[in-house]
Formats: C-alpha cells, sequence, structure tokens
C-alpha cells in the first residue's frame, strides 16, 4: 500500500542540474553584460541597466500567470480523466503562479527605482504600473486562497476557477487601465517594430530575457517538486493511516 | 432553469426582507462612508463633485462586499449548501440566482448611496440616461463576480479577509469604469462616459460567462 | 433493487483523516438501520458517502443502484439528509422556509402544511421567524423539510438529538411510515433504549468500519 | 538617490529574493525528501519522468 513512485526525480536530476548550473553562468554573464560591458543611456544614463532586470521579470511573470492559466484550464476540463485527477495541472499552475508573483514584484521594485530616477518620482499612474500593481496582487490572492486548508481537489478547482478568472480579466484591466492613463516609455522589446533600445543594450536586454527565462524555469521545475513531495508525504501519512486502520479491527471481526 | 433562478433569488430576497440587513446595516454603514470621505477630503465642496462618481463606487464596492459575505454566510451557517448539493437545482441556476438576488439588494443600496452622494457632495446630473446605464451595467457585473468570489470563500474560516483580498482586484476594471462614466454622466468630465458603460457590461457578460461554466466545480466538496 | 445501500470495502477520506475504512454493509429497501458508535466511528461519514458528498476512495460503492465512483451526484435527488446542522434559513418563517424548500423539490402549499403537522409543529409558530424557535423546534422543522421531498432514502444524522419525547414519537411515526411505503431509513444516534421500537436494524460502527451487525430484520 | 544608487540597489534586491526564494525551494525539497527517504539515489538517469515538467 504504501511506496513512493518514481522517487528517483524527485529532487535534483542531472537534467535541473545542467539547467541550474547553466542559469548560475547565464546570470554570472548577464551581470557583467548588463552592469559593466554594456553603455550608458545617453538619455537614461545607468539607469538602463535597471531594464535588464525590469523588462525580463514582466516577461517571465506574465509568461507564468499564461503557464497557471493554461494549466488550470487543462486541470479543469482533464482531471476526471487523468490518473492523477489532474494534480500534475494543479502543481504546474501553483508553482509557476509563486513564481510568477516574485517577478511581478520584481518588475514593481525595479519599475519604481527606474522611475525615481529617470522620472523623479517612484510612482507614475502610468498604465502598466497599476496594471502590474493589480497583477501582483490578484496573484497575491491566488496564493493566499491555495495555501487554505483543504482537500487536494477541492483546493485544485477552486484555485483553477481563479486562476481562469484572473487570467481573463488581465486584458480587461490592461486596456482599462491603458484608456485611463498612458505615459509609459512604450515597449522596449517587440516583435516587428524597430526597438527604441538598440544595438549592444538590445542584445544585452535579449541576452538577459533568456537568462530570467532559464532562472524562471528552473524555479518553477524545483517548486513543482517540493509540491510533488509535499502531496507524496501527505499520501504516505494517509496510507500509512488507512492501512494501519484497516488492520487494527482484523481479529474483532 | 429560469423557475430555478427565480426561487434562488426570492429566498435571498425573501430573507433581506425579513432581516433587513441591507436597509437596516449595510445601507447606512455605506452613507457614513460618504460622510468620512468628506472628513478625508477636508469637506472642500470642489473636490468632492469632482470624485463624486468615484467615491459612490467605493462606497458601493464597500457595502457590497458585505453584502457577498453575508449573501453566502447565511448559506454555509447552518449547512444550507448540504441542501443545495441534494437538490435538483443546478450549479447555474443557483449562481443566476444568487447573482440576482446580490443584484436587488445592492440595487437598494445604491437607491440609498445615489441621493446621498448628490445632496452631500453637490452633484447635478448631466445625462440620466448615462447614469442609469452605468449603474445598471456595474452593478451587474459588481454582482456576478461577488458571488463568482463569494462561494470560493464561502465557509473558509478566513473569509471575512479573503474575499476582499480576491474580490477588489478584479473589480478593480469596474471601479474605474463606473467612476469614469458616472463622472461624465454628472458633467464633470467630458470623456466617452458611454464607452467606459459597455466596458462594464463587456466585464458583466465575460463574468456571468465564467460563473455559469464554472460554478459546479466550486460547488461540489470532494 | 434488492439493496439500496451497497458498500463493499468502502474507504473514504475527508479531511485528510480515512473516515471511512473498508466498510461493508447492505442495506434493503423498507429498512429502518440505526447506526451505532461513539464518536468519530464514522457515523457521519456512512450518511454523507451515501449521499454522495463525500468521494469514495476506494471499494465499491452502490446507492439506489447508482455506481458512486462514477457519478456520486446522480442519486441524491432520491435522497433526504438531515446532517448535524438544520439546513435552515433562520432568518425565514418556518412557514417560508418550508416554502422554499417545496417548491424546490416540487410540492405543493398543501404538502407544507401537511408536513408541519405530522412533526407536531402548532400552527402558530408557523408564522415565527426560525431563530425564534427552541433547539427542538427547529428540529421539527429541519425534520419536515426532508419529509416534504418524500425521499426514497431517508439519511439522518442524531435526528433525536434536542427532540422531546412528543418529538420523537412523531420522528418515529414519521419513519415507520416511510419504511412501510417502501422508503429506506438510516439514523446515527447514540441513544439505544429509545430507539428500538422504531430500529429493524442495529448497525454498529468502529474504526471506520463496520463492527456489529444485527442483521436484516 | 542617483542612477548608481538605483541600480545597485535594484540588482542587490533582485538577486538577494531571487537567491533566498532559490535557496528556500531546494532547502523544503530536501528536507522533505530525508523525511521520505528519497533524495539520495539522485544521480540515477537523466530525468525522463513523464509527471515533472520538462527540464527545459
Amino acid at each position: 500500500m504504501s511506496q513512493i513512485p518514481d522517487s528517483k526525480h524527485m529532487t535534483a536530476t542531472l537534467g535541473t542540474r545542467i539547467l541550474g548550473s547553466v542559469a548560475v553562468a547565464a546570470v554570472l554573464l548577464m551581470t557583467l553584460l548588463g552592469l559593466v560591458v554594456s553603455p550608458e543611456d545617453l538619455v537614461q544614463g545607468h539607469a538602463v541597466r535597471m531594464l535588464y532586470l525590469h523588462v525580463p521579470s514582466i516577461w517571465i511573470a506574465y509568461a507564468a500567470f499564461v503557464l497557471t492559466a493554461a494549466s488550470s484550464v487543462l486541470f479543469l476540463i482533464r482531471s476526471r480523466s487523468r490518473a492523477d485527477g489532474g494534480r500534475h495541472h494543479d502543481r504546474l499552475a501553483g508553482s509557476a503562479a509563486e513564481v510568477g508573483v516574485l517577478f511581478a514584484g520584481i518588475t514593481l521594485v525595479t519599475g519604481m527605482l527606474w522611475g525615481r530616477v529617470t522620472w523623479g518620482t517612484y510612482w507614475q499612474w502610468d498604465a502598466r504600473l497599476t496594471t502590474t500593481v493589480l497583477l501582483f496582487v490578484t496573484y497575491l490572492g491566488y496564493l493566499a486562497l491555495r495555501r487554505l486548508p483543504a482537500d487536494p481537489i477541492v483546493r485544485g478547482r477552486r484555485s483553477a476557477v481563479m486562476a481562469l478568472i484572473s487570467f481573463v480579466n488581465v486584458p480587461i484591466v490592461h486596456f482599462s487601465v491603458d484608456w485611463w492613463r498612458t505615459l509609459h516609455q512604450k515597449a522596449s522589446l517587440s516583435v516587428g517594430r524597430r526597438p527604441e533600445i538598440t544595438g549592444e543594450m538590445y542584445w544585452t536586454l535579449l541576452y538577459s530575457t533568456l537568462t530570467v527565462t532559464v532562472v524562471a524555469s528552473w524555479l518553477i521545475v524545483h517548486r513543482y517538486r517540493v509540491i510533488r513531495l509535499e502531496e507524496l508525504r501527505d499520501e504516505e501519512a494517509l496510507n500509512a493511516l488507512i492501512a494501519s486502520r484497516l488492520r487494527e479491527d482484523d481479529v474483532g471481526n | 432553469m429560469l423557475h430555478e433562478v427565480l426561487l434562488v433569488a426570492r429566498k435571498d430576497l425573501r430573507v433581506e426582507w425579513r432581516s433587513k440587513v441591507t436597509i437596516g446595516q449595510v445601507a447606512p454603514l455605506a452613507l457614513l462612508v460618504l460622510v468620512v470621505f468628506a472628513f478625508a477630503f477636508d469637506a472642500n465642496a470642489r473636490l468632492l463633485g469632482l470624485g463624486a462618481g468615484g467615491l459612490f463606487w467605493v462606497a458601493v464596492l464597500f457595502g457590497g462586499t458585505l453584502l457577498i459575505q453575508r449573501a453566502f454566510d447565511l448559506e454555509t451557517d447552518d449547512g444550507n449548501f448540504d441542501a443545495f448539493r441534494m437538490s435538483t437545482i443546478g450549479a447555474p441556476s443557483l449562481f443566476l440566482g444568487k447573482s440576482l438576488g446580490v443584484f436587488i439588494q445592492v440595487v437598494l443600496l445604491e437607491l440609498v448611496l445615489g441621493p446621498g452622494v448628490a445632496l452631500l457632495y453637490d452633484v447635478r446630473i448631466d445625462d440620466w440616461f448615462l447614469l442609469l446605464a452605468a449603474a445598471l451595467a456595474g452593478t451587474v457585473a459588481f454582482s456576478v463576480c461577488g458571488v463568482l468570489w463569494g462561494v470560493m470563500a464561502a465557509g473558509v474560516r478566513v473569509r471575512a479577509t479573503l474575499l476582499p483580498l480576491l474580490l477588489i482586484p478584479v473589480l478593480a476594471p469596474v471601479l474605474l469604469a463606473g467612476s469614469r462614466a458616472f463622472e461624465t454622466a454628472f458633467g464633470v468630465r467630458a470623456e466617452a462616459g458611454w464607452t467606459w458603460a459597455s466596458v462594464m457590461f463587456v466585464i458583466a457578460a465575460v463574468h456571468t460567462a465564467i460563473g455559469v461554466g464554472t460554478f459546479g466545480f466550486l460547488l461540489e466538496e470532494g | 433493487m434488492s439493496t439500496v445501500v451497497d458498500f463493499h470495502k468502502v474507504v473514504a477520506v475527508a479531511g485528510g483523516f480515512p473516515v471511512l475504512a473498508g466498510l461493508d454493509i447492505e442495506i434493503a429497501p423498507g429498512e429502518i438501520v440505526h447506526l451505532r458508535g461513539s464518536n468519530g466511528v464514522g457515523k457521519t461519514s456512512f450518511l454523507r458517502a451515501c449521499a454522495g458528498l463525500i468521494p469514495i476512495r476506494a471499494g465499491e460503492a452502490n446507492v439506489l443502484g447508482f455506481d458512486m465512483r462514477v457519478d456520486r451526484r446522480a442519486p441524491r435527488r432520491y435522497i433526504g439528509l438531515l446532517g448535524h446542522e438544520n439546513h435552515l434559513y433562520t432568518d425565514l418563517w418556518v412557514r417560508e422556509h418550508l416554502e422554499f424548500r417545496a417548491s424546490v423539490v416540487g410540492a405543493s402549499e398543501g404538502d407544507v402544511g401537511a408536513a408541519l403537522r405530522r412533526v407536531g409543529l402548532s400552527e402558530r409558530l408557523w408564522s415565527v421567524p426560525i431563530e425564534r424557535l427552541s433547539a427542538g423546534q427547529r428540529r421539527r422543522v429541519a425534520i419536515a423539510s426532508v419529509l416534504i421531498s418524500r425521499p426514497q432514502l431517508w439519511l439522518l444524522d442524531e435526528p433525536h438529538a434536542a427532540l422531546d419525547s412528543e418529538g420523537r414519537e412523531f420522528l418515529d411515526g414519521i419513519l415507520i411510515d416511510a419504511a412501510s411505503s417502501g422508503a429506506t431509513v438510516v439514523f446515527a444516534s447514540h441513544e439505544r433504549d429509545v430507539l428500538k421500537s422504531v430500529a429493524s436494524r442495529e448497525v454498529t460502527l468502529r474504526g471506520g468500519r463496520l463492527w456489529e451487525d444485527s442483521g436484516a430484520a | 538617490m542617483s542612477d548608481i544608487a538605483a541600480v545597485a540597489t535594484g540588482w542587490g534586491l533582485t538577486f538577494v529574493v531571487v537567491a533566498t526564494y532559490a535557496l528556500w525551494v531546494v532547502g523544503r525539497g530536501k528536507t522533505i525528501g530525508r523525511e521520505l527517504g528519497i533524495g539520495k539515489r539522485q544521480e540515477l538517469g537523466p530525468g525522463s519522468d513523464s509527471s515533472t515538467p520538462a527540464s527545459s
């Protein structure tokens, strides 16, 4: 009754070790490129170096929330047919959301520092900052909902629905806030448009984005495994409890 | 299905009729909030007039959140959700019925708050039609969102703190759109109030669809 | 249908605890089963599992011919459940509450009066808010709410709690009538002596499984 | 605040936060792994477990 399935890939695997090493090396190079090699911006000065964290962070935050939403939808439509009851998707949603919140927080902090230098104020009621802060709080709420003690399936359904609504809400929030105020520098990295940040700065930004993506993937994979281990531990305890309950009355029956 | 929706809504309204929580407690409380806003703005008539639209919706949000809480407490206090789970009433009907009940109670709240804002903040209404349309759209959006989140927080020990945390970020666009649309209706902002009103209709429609589709997931335990 | 409830080695988990651990039981139509056992042996969980409110983790469970592992919502409409809680809207008047319950199950206004009379609630209390009633009177309203849906399977958790002796007699009469008209009754109760008359079978649970069974009458 | 100070604060905070989170996640994984008596055989084979996300 009590066995640990495929236990060997629970903590570190060769794959994630390589990923982790790559991430560390990439971060070192990114620091070098971002803080030393790349030039100052003519207008922004050193403050442009903040964008090498700010822009990749918001990209990761959005990507993580997309992952959360996609996993949640899969959880809702597939949980009945999957052998694990959709727990895989639930874990993925949970770990991605946590990493997303982390990077949304980093986006806010770096953005505010950047704003202090460039705009002269920590906070502007600018569309993207406002959207980001709402997003940040929304997903903090999502994590709070996940932390509630509940049956795993109940919690999974509840948080999946919340992730779905939160995600559907992102464009609504963005549109309405954007419409309300627009003051932000236009998107720094966008496909099909001439980037406003050019040359070495552009490549540094691109490279940082890649690096942060690697770091975030590593974090998500490990967070996933921790959730899995926690579930496994609970499951173990429960199975042991069931086994002992099934045994205890055998003589009397 | 319509029959079931009306059954649920009528039950909730009858509970309100007997307990008078909305009219007797929540509405006076929301009025009090309007007074407190005047303290915050140092009773500056110009500022209050400019912000009246937004302050109205903040007061609605505050009172409405209490109403949502109440709407689900009366289901969980004595295990009434079990009765619903055992009944033939479908989850979509329950969702729509609860939303309708909350909607009517929020309308009651607004009927008290509206004149309060108009009198206390000295507001003149330029465009009645826009005002009513925006109020309708915002209230529908508030009700469906509220019921959707209300059931998620229902019966949880920390519901009183969890519900606002979940609800307010989602309602931020409604708050924004409602405020802007009201300002246009009050003639203090020359902006497309109708577009803001339609934003709220879209939000209401989206959340109604999600609620009808997912309420069953939220209701079932285990 | 030879059995109303057919549980075979059922394991059910609630709140991270195996509340049912290998429960075997069969209940036939028309039986009045008295569930016994001390606190925490799984009486409530058994009733809730029969009602499909707790998922079955292992084993086989059929209720009213529905496989509970496939769809545990299916039998609910034929089941009347009275839990520890009364499932009452305490702000409403007694009659209003019953009218709501009646309209949900498609019963008529006349049924409301009949059900209230059946549980012995005097007519002067019909237009009183439920919150003003005593615990025993509320229990009677709750029983009337179940009665009005004419269930095929009655699942009652401590239905006699808070009832006075008159209330218990009313309840016993209702249960006997239900069983003689073909319905099945399962109720949990600590109190042994009072209920001997009404129960056709006594089942004792222990540790989430069957311990003693007096057998079908 | 000078731009260099702002950049230093931003990068510093980010590194501290991400590193703390990473250490917490790994540490928690190791703790629970030890409780369950696994994690010692971690060098076995490449990650081919279908139920963990691809180690991109």
